[in-house]
């Protein structure tokens, strides 16, 4: 199975300094995301207007000329050849991540692909000093948050039996 | 700690009570086995934490970890399809031809409960909502052997409670 | 054995020692133990580990591995120097107390907690706590698991005896009963010795020494085997050895419901029906109730059921007269049981049944009466004496602390080499080799993972789940490293029963010896008795180095 | 089980995929009227206008198609529904029976009879093989008339409007595009159009056109004016084709009455796309939004549900784009509504770009968006939602 | 601590432990069950027991539909598992009807440790088998024979039945605590 990775914004740590959208617009296109600062948004992810590369994406469906297409490896990609600039994706996108050019067509994020292929990660979140954006595969985030979780609420427990163990030792 | 949860408009509900989880996993096969779920997508995860205090002793504490179906469910405030929604027993229901996928639930839920499996849809524990509509305990619950995980009406669990503090009591008093 | 339902109910102190309750036998354990707590008994955990079990008791004793009967000499002598032991008990019911402080009162606490790395507060405590409450003593195997594990058990009753903590309702020392006591009810003879039968008596071969004896047997060596229900490969201790001892023989058939080590050194591998696929009967070794298993599906695939291959290999040898063609696994049961059986009562839809009480009393020895040649607990044993003649330094009349073998007390000298002592559990997804393969339980179990104090691996610059080489002078295995405190400095935990195929065996490391209670020799015997030579593997006898991979 | 699926627009091609999907052993009849393969009827006006190559028109490969158990039957259109004998008689001849049925044969330019209707010059807009004509057609063509002011004449208007042409609209209203946009969003893109070469004619109607001189012909509006034209586009908006239907006993009104699951009035007959009347996911009215976004979603819904789904489709949301070369205005919800609503304004004259947000009790139900679309998925999940909105500054905030 | 008496222990045990000889099941058996979140009626419902090296050695009760192990439970009666299973109880179906079971008896074709094999009937495993053990009594005596099982299955009829053709053979004897 080929885990499903995406971008994600801790809205924690980003203080909408906006470096990651500059980052992205200096690889020659219009910035293919857009953060909130984090103040207004208390929500998760929410904060990031990007392309999740959805598994059944809604940008493609509506699509009338079938441009966007989900790539072997779950990227949704476009095919500009066969965009006619007609914004059903942007409107059908409830994430905001369709962005379109100077010439009218289509571009959205492509999670950087050839500099993964070259091993590094997206611009983006090359360009986010304070680790706010990340790439995570849905597996393991959901982990992550559990373990947290876990860790959160072990420091409270209490053993209701008779009080969790008051004493131990040894070597 | 005790940790009431799923509150289910209809009958009742599910108590995960950590200080007698032992971490034994049961609930977790228990789930698959019932839901017939493949390999991978986990809707029950129990997660051990271990703590050490001042002195060095370690404590460790387990956590299971389902869907909740909480009251004000962030899931399915942020679903942008609304492939999420409570359903008449207080549920949350997924509807899976709705959802595609784009991940969303899953960065607000602080349970880390929405899994992607092998069509990399979300998927998670759907509160046994066959069961509870049968007044039967959610399956993690019946299979449960260290009676950490209880499903019953309110009233019931509070009985439980309150009789196992008053047995406590009356040995301590003794 | 004092059946839970009793004891949960009365019990005021648990003191479970050696058993990691929240992974193995989790009904009795767990279930009963909150019923027992609920109630406010307190609970007492003696372990190394910091199990889950042991997270939830009142006070947590982790005594250096191999070290417990040092602790509970020391807990003895506590008690009786604090006047807390029961005379009158000790009076009626017991002999040899005088001979068993004279080992015991060498204890102090000082020297107890040398040894055994315990707090002096720590062991007081628990023991004061122990003897004056109404207190079971619940014992698992891991202390068991060591050359000197026949003498801790040996101490662990006795501090049962010295409290009186015998035969009454919730007050009991509880261990696992060797296979005769809740299987003696059956006609075991009737269906292994069929009369009218020539039977020769035959040499025997000790299943806890079985590759040194493969090696060793003579006139004749062991050419042919018939596996099944077993791990030939993966269970023993020097799986290199074993395959070594395989590679001797003629052929090796595997019955087997997976591809596993074994099967792979095997010449032919047949394939085996699962529990719900054929006849037979369960007498617990620790609980007292006896059940029936029925085929529940058809054998799947080709599968035959093992009584029917057994019958059948029987017949094509020239057995037929023995293993009638048109008996089925019902017929055989009816003849492993007593004729006055309550069949019908124990099999579905029926059952389960509770073995009667004079196989398995539900509080034994409830009268002081034991099955000794004095009737009382022997806190100084007169078998014992007389077998420390026949097997000197295997045996004491009384319990003593003897180091036990490959442990930094026992062997000093591999300790400089080898510092760090194995401690293998039985993790709760898996008994022994089995159900590690199924995709449920390794989602839950993750890659094979060492546990490692911070200490030690800060001291070998290693980090959490860095890929870590264990090893010995005998082979090595490589795992991810967890740092953890729930595991002593100068331990690691490392799970039994990985396969060495899929990676992370423990078993590769381990010298090939069997624990007391009596040398097995090379492991070929003339005499065998279960009660008294009863002997396992000391599969927590290991001392490795560990280095980042 | 047999489905037949009648139409191959959007609705059609979504029903088809998710049929397949849900159920792989299924039978699937795809009927189209046209004949050759499926083609994006969005994408003609690029195609006229020379933007879009005629091979990207398809939007499916032939190898899309080829899947066991799929039928094709293209260039024979459904003719009669037998309902009692479940079968669909098509124009060849042949009968198909069915056990699920999807009347997704989408609409048709509207026609209005006028003197010199029939004339060679004058055209419509709607198939594949009208653009073809209308691409010969248009290539000397300095003056162009469209007879209508709707979407389909805007979309005309936007594939013929060239340099050295002149475009004009027989505008019956105040303004262009009357029923999606309001009269600020209307005279930014207006504004746009007249300077590409649109001319408005505002408040007329066609009365009549008259051949001559030459190849060219004459435009007569109702207020006198007479417009030379060597070509006249007639774009008055578009109707069901449900005239095949007869008197087949299927509830209808402007177009099929169908369920929540998207089922007609007869068992195991459902329809999608601009064949079916919904209700509007804002005012709950029954609608014919005619819109290709929702009769994707249908399609989705009602393939599924042929397959044995139970899924309930949600009420149409309205929600589209006008776009002229890179000027783009989204119309989302309903932001025409009247009675009883509070309308947001912000209009940037300098810029061209306009946003509009109309509240009713305190939720919104509709925007436009006009020059820059970006908040234009953001504000279709809250019109979806039908959240409360308290203050409209609020929203423009949330935007990311 | 105060000590029972004989008397109270009696009356204890006779209240608080079920009489022995007697079956244990209260419970009906029944006959649907839930799975996939929707209920779904079985072929049937038997009760049957673990037999793993645990010694809690639980009831099961074992739900079949369309001859396949569908699901296990706790048998609610059993006075030990009292309903429940354990981690590796509820994934019983799974291992029933794991694609990687051994299917049919298999020959070695390879060289030792390398798990090649070939499929071969039963008939022609008992003749390989049936072979070899004339061969090696011929050669060695019965005694270079022997079986080797430990606690994979607990069961403890099948080593009975084993016991006997071994005792008839002659083959040597594994002994030891299992």
């Amino acid at each position: 199975m080929t885990v499903k990775q995406l971008l994600h914004l801790d809205p924690q740590r980003c203080d909408g300094c906006g470096d990651c959208v500059t980052a992205c617009a200096a690889l020659g296109h219009p910035a293919r995301l857009r953060v909130r600062s984090s103040a207004a948004n208390p929500g998760a992810n929410g904060a990031l207007a990007c392309c999740r590369h959805c598994e059944r994406p809604l940008c493609a469906a509506v699509c009338p000329t079938a441009c966007l297409q989900v790539g072997s490896n779950g990227v949704v990609l476009p095919r500009p050849e066969r965009c006619v600039g007609c914004r059903l994706c942007l409107v059908a996108c409830p994430l905001g991540g369709m962005v379109f050019d100077a010439q009218g067509k289509a571009g959205k994020c492509d999670l950087c692909l050839e500099l993964g292929r070259r091993g590094h990660p997206p611009a983006c979140v090359a360009s986010c000093a304070k680790g706010a954006l990340q790439l995570v595969d849905l597996g393991n985030q959901s982990a992550l948050q559990r373990r947290a979780l876990a860790e959160h609420r072990g420091a409270h427990l209490k053993h209701h039996l008779g009080g969790g163990p008051s004493r131990a030792g040894g070597a | 700690m005790r940790e009431e949860i799923m509150m289910a408009a209809g009958e009742t509900m599910l108590l995960i009570d950590q200080s007698r989880c032992v971490g034994c996993h049961a609930c977790e096969t228990a789930c698959k086995m019932e839901n017939n779920v493949p390999p991978g997508p986990r809707w029950m995860e129990v997660v051990e934490h271990e703590s050490v205090d001042a002195a060095g002793d370690v404590a460790l504490s387990f956590l299971p970890l389902n869907c909740r179906h909480c009251a004000d469910a962030p899931c399915i405030a942020v679903c942008p399809t609304q492939a999420l929604a409570r359903d008449g027993l207080g549920l949350v229901r997924l509807e899976r031809e709705r959802c595609i996928g784009c991940g969303e639930c899953l960065f607000v839920c602080p349970f880390g409960a929405p899994q992607f499996g092998e069509d990399r849809l979300m998927q998670k524990c759907h509160g046994c909502r066959e069961r509870r509509a049968r007044n039967l305990p959610t399956a993690c619950a019946q299979y449960c052997p260290s009676g950490a995980l209880r499903c019953a009406t309110p009233r019931e669990l509070s009985h439980l409670v309150r009789t196992s503090r008053a047995a406590l009591g009356a040995a301590r008093a003794d | 054995m004092q059946t839970p339902e009793v004891w949960s109910r009365h019990t005021e102190l648990v003191l479970m020692w050696g058993c990691n309750a929240s992974a193995a036998g989790i009904h009795q354990e767990i279930g009963y133990l909150y019923d027992a707590m609920e109630r406010g008994a307190r609970l007492i955990v003696v372990d190394p580990i910091v199990t889950a079990v042991a997270s939830k008791a009142h006070l947590h004793l982790r005594p250096r591995p191999s070290t417990d009967a040092a602790l509970a000499l020391g807990m003895i002598n506590h008690i009786v120097s604090r006047n807390l032991h029961d005379q009158d008990y000790l009076e009626r019911h017991t002999q040899g107390f005088s001979q068993l402080m004279e080992e015991a009162g060498q204890w102090t606490l000082e020297r107890t907690r040398e040894v055994t790395g315990v707090p002096e507060g720590l062991i007081a405590q628990a023991a004061e706590e122990y003897a004056t409450h109404r207190s079971l003593l619940e014992c698992g195997y891991g202390h068991q698991r060591y050359t000197n594990g026949h003498r801790t058990q040996q101490a662990i009753s006795a501090l049962a005896a010295v409290c009186g903590h015998m035969g009454q309702p919730g007050a009991h020392c509880n261990f696992m009963e060797v296979g005769a006591a809740y299987t003696g009810f059956l006609n075991s003879a009737r269906v292994q010795n069929p009369p009218g039968a020539d039977i020769k008596k035959t040499r025997l071969i000790s299943i806890s020494h079985f590759g040194p004896a493969l090696r060793a047997a003579q006139d004749p060596p062991i050419k042919g085997i018939i596996k099944w229900r077993g791990s030939l490969i993966t269970q023993q201790p020097d799986a290199r050895g074993m395959i070594e001892a395989v590679k001797g023989l003629d052929f090796l058939v595997s019955i087997d419901q997976f591809l596993t080590d074994d099967t792979d050194w095997s010449d032919l591998v047949l394939p085996a029906c699962t529990i719900f696929e054929q006849w037979g009967v369960h007498p617990s070794y620790r609980h007292q109730y006896l059940q029936l298993q029925v085929p529940v599906l058809e054998p799947q695939h080709e599968s035959m059921p093992d009584i029917d291959f057994w019958a059948e290999l029987a017949r094509r040898m020239g057995y037929e007269a023995y293993f009638p063609r048109e008996w089925t696994g019902l017929d055989w049961l009816r003849l492993l049981l007593p004729d006055d059986f309550p069949l019908e009562q124990a099999m579905h839809p029926h059952g389960p049944v509770r073995l009667p009480e004079r196989f398995c009393p539900p509080v034994p020895n409830w009268d002081g009466n034991f099955q000794t040649p004095s009737g009382k607990i022997e806190l100084y044993s007169g078998v014992y004496a007389e077998r420390a003649q026949r097997f000197p330094g295997e045996w004491d009349p009384v319990p003593r602390y003897v180091p036990s073998a490959e442990s930094p007390d026992g062997d000093p000298e591999r300790a400089a080499r080898y510092p760090l002592l194995v401690v293998s559990q039985h993790p709760a997804t898996r008994t022994h080799s089995q159900f590690g393969n199924l995709p449920y339980i390794q989602e839950i179990e993750g890659p094979a993972t060492a546990m490692l104090h911070p200490d030690d691996a800060a001291a070998r610059g290693i980090a959490e789940h860095d890929r870590i080489r264990i090893y010995n002078d005998r082979a090595d295995s490589h795992v991810l490293a967890h740092l953890t405190r729930k595991v002593l400095p100068g331990t690691v935990e490392l799970d039994s029963g990985r396969w060495i195929k899929t990676g992370g065996n423990v078993n590769l490391l381990i010298h090939p010896r069997a624990a007391g209670p009596r040398d097995v020799g090379d492991g070929v015997m003339a005499e065998y008795d279960m009660q008294l030579d009863g002997h396992t593997i000391p599969y927590f006898n290991l001392l490795v180095e560990v280095e980042k991979a | 089980m047999r489905h037949v699926v009648l139409g191959a627009g959007p609705a059609g091609l979504a029903a088809l995929a998710s049929i397949r999907r849900a159920d792989p052993s299924a039978r699937i009849t795809l009927v189209s009227g046209e004949p050759g393969p499926p083609y994006a009827r969005m994408a003609l006006p690029y195609y006229l206008s020379g933007e879009l190559s005629g091979r990207l028109l398809y939007p499916h490969p032939a190898s899309w198609y080829r899947s066991p158990g799929v039928e094709l039957r293209f260039g024979d259109p459904a003719e009669e529904l037998d309902l009692p004998r479940r079968e669909v008689l098509l124009a060849g001849g042949d009968r198909l029976r069915f056990d699920r049925l999807l009347i997704a044969t989408g609409s048709r330019p509207q026609l209005r009879e006028a003197p010199g209707i029939h004339l060679p010059q004058v055209h419509t807009l709607w198939t594949l093989a009208d653009a073809r004509r209308l691409r010969r057609k248009a290539a000397g063509a300095q003056e162009v008339v469209i007879w209508g002011a709707g979407m389909v004449a805007f979309l005309a208007a936007k594939a013929l409007l060239a340099p050295g042409r002149r475009v004009h609209f027989v505008c019956r209203a105040e303004h262009l595009l009357r029923r999606a946009l309001d009269r600020e969003a209307a005279a930014l893109l207006e504004q746009v159009l007249e300077e590409a070469g649109a001319v408005l004619h505002r408040g007329v109607n066609l009365a009549e056109i008259r051949p001559g001189p030459g190849k060219r012909c004459r435009v007569l509006l109702t207020d006198g004016r007479e417009l030379p034209s060597d070509l006249v586009l007639v774009a008055l908006g578009v109707l069901p084709n449900l005239d095949w239907l007869g008197d087949a006993p299927l509830a209808r009104r402007q177009g099929l009455l169908v369920d929540g699951s998207l089922e007609t009035s007869a068992s195991g007959v459902f329809a999608a796309g601009d064949v079916a009347e919904v209700p509007d996911c804002i005012t709950g009215e029954p609608v014919v939004p005619a819109l290709w976004s929702v009769a994707v979603d249908q399609g989705r819904v009602a393939g599924l549900n042929m397959a044995g789904h139970r899924l309930s489709c949600d009420p149409a949301l309205r929600a589209n784009t006008i776009v002229f070369h890179r000027y783009v205005v989204a119309t989302l919800g309903c932001p025409l509504l009247q009675d009883g609503t509070v309308v947001h304004r912000q209009l940037d004259r300098a810029r061209r770009t306009y946003r509009c947000l109309v509240l009713s009790r305190g939720r919104l139900v509709g925007a436009i968006l006009a020059g820059d679309v970006t908040a234009a998925g953001y504000l279709r999940t809250l019109l979806r939602r039908g959240v409360r909105v308290a203050d409209p500054d609020e929203v423009w905030e949330a935007v990311p | 601590m105060r000590r029972f008496s004989a008397e109270e222990i009696r009356d204890l045990v006779v209240r608080e432990v079920p009489p022995a000889g007697i079956s244990l099941a209260r419970t009906p058996l029944p006959t649907k069950t839930t799975w996939e979140d929707r209920t779904v009626e079985v072929d049937r419902v038997v009760k049957t027991a673990c037999s793993r090296n645990c010694y809690d050695t639980c009831g099961i009760l074992a739900y079949v539909k369309d001859g396949r192990l569908l699901k296990v439970e706790g048998d609610p009666d059993h006075p030990i598992n009292r309903g429940t299973l354990c981690v590796k109880g509820y994934t019983y179906p799974q291992r029933v009807h794991s694609p990687d079971r051994v299917q049919h008896p298999l020959l070695r074709t390879g060289e030792r440790g390398e798990g090649k094999f070939r499929r071969v009937s039963w008939e022609e495993a008992f003749d390989w088998i049936c072979e070899r053990l004339h061969a090696l009594r011929e050669r060695w005596g019965s005694e270079a024979f022997m079986e080797y099982l430990y606690s994979g299955n607990r069961e403890f009829l099948g080593k009975q039945v084993s016991g006997r053709f071994l005792a008839l053979f002659g083959a040597s004897k594994l002994v030891g605590s299992f």
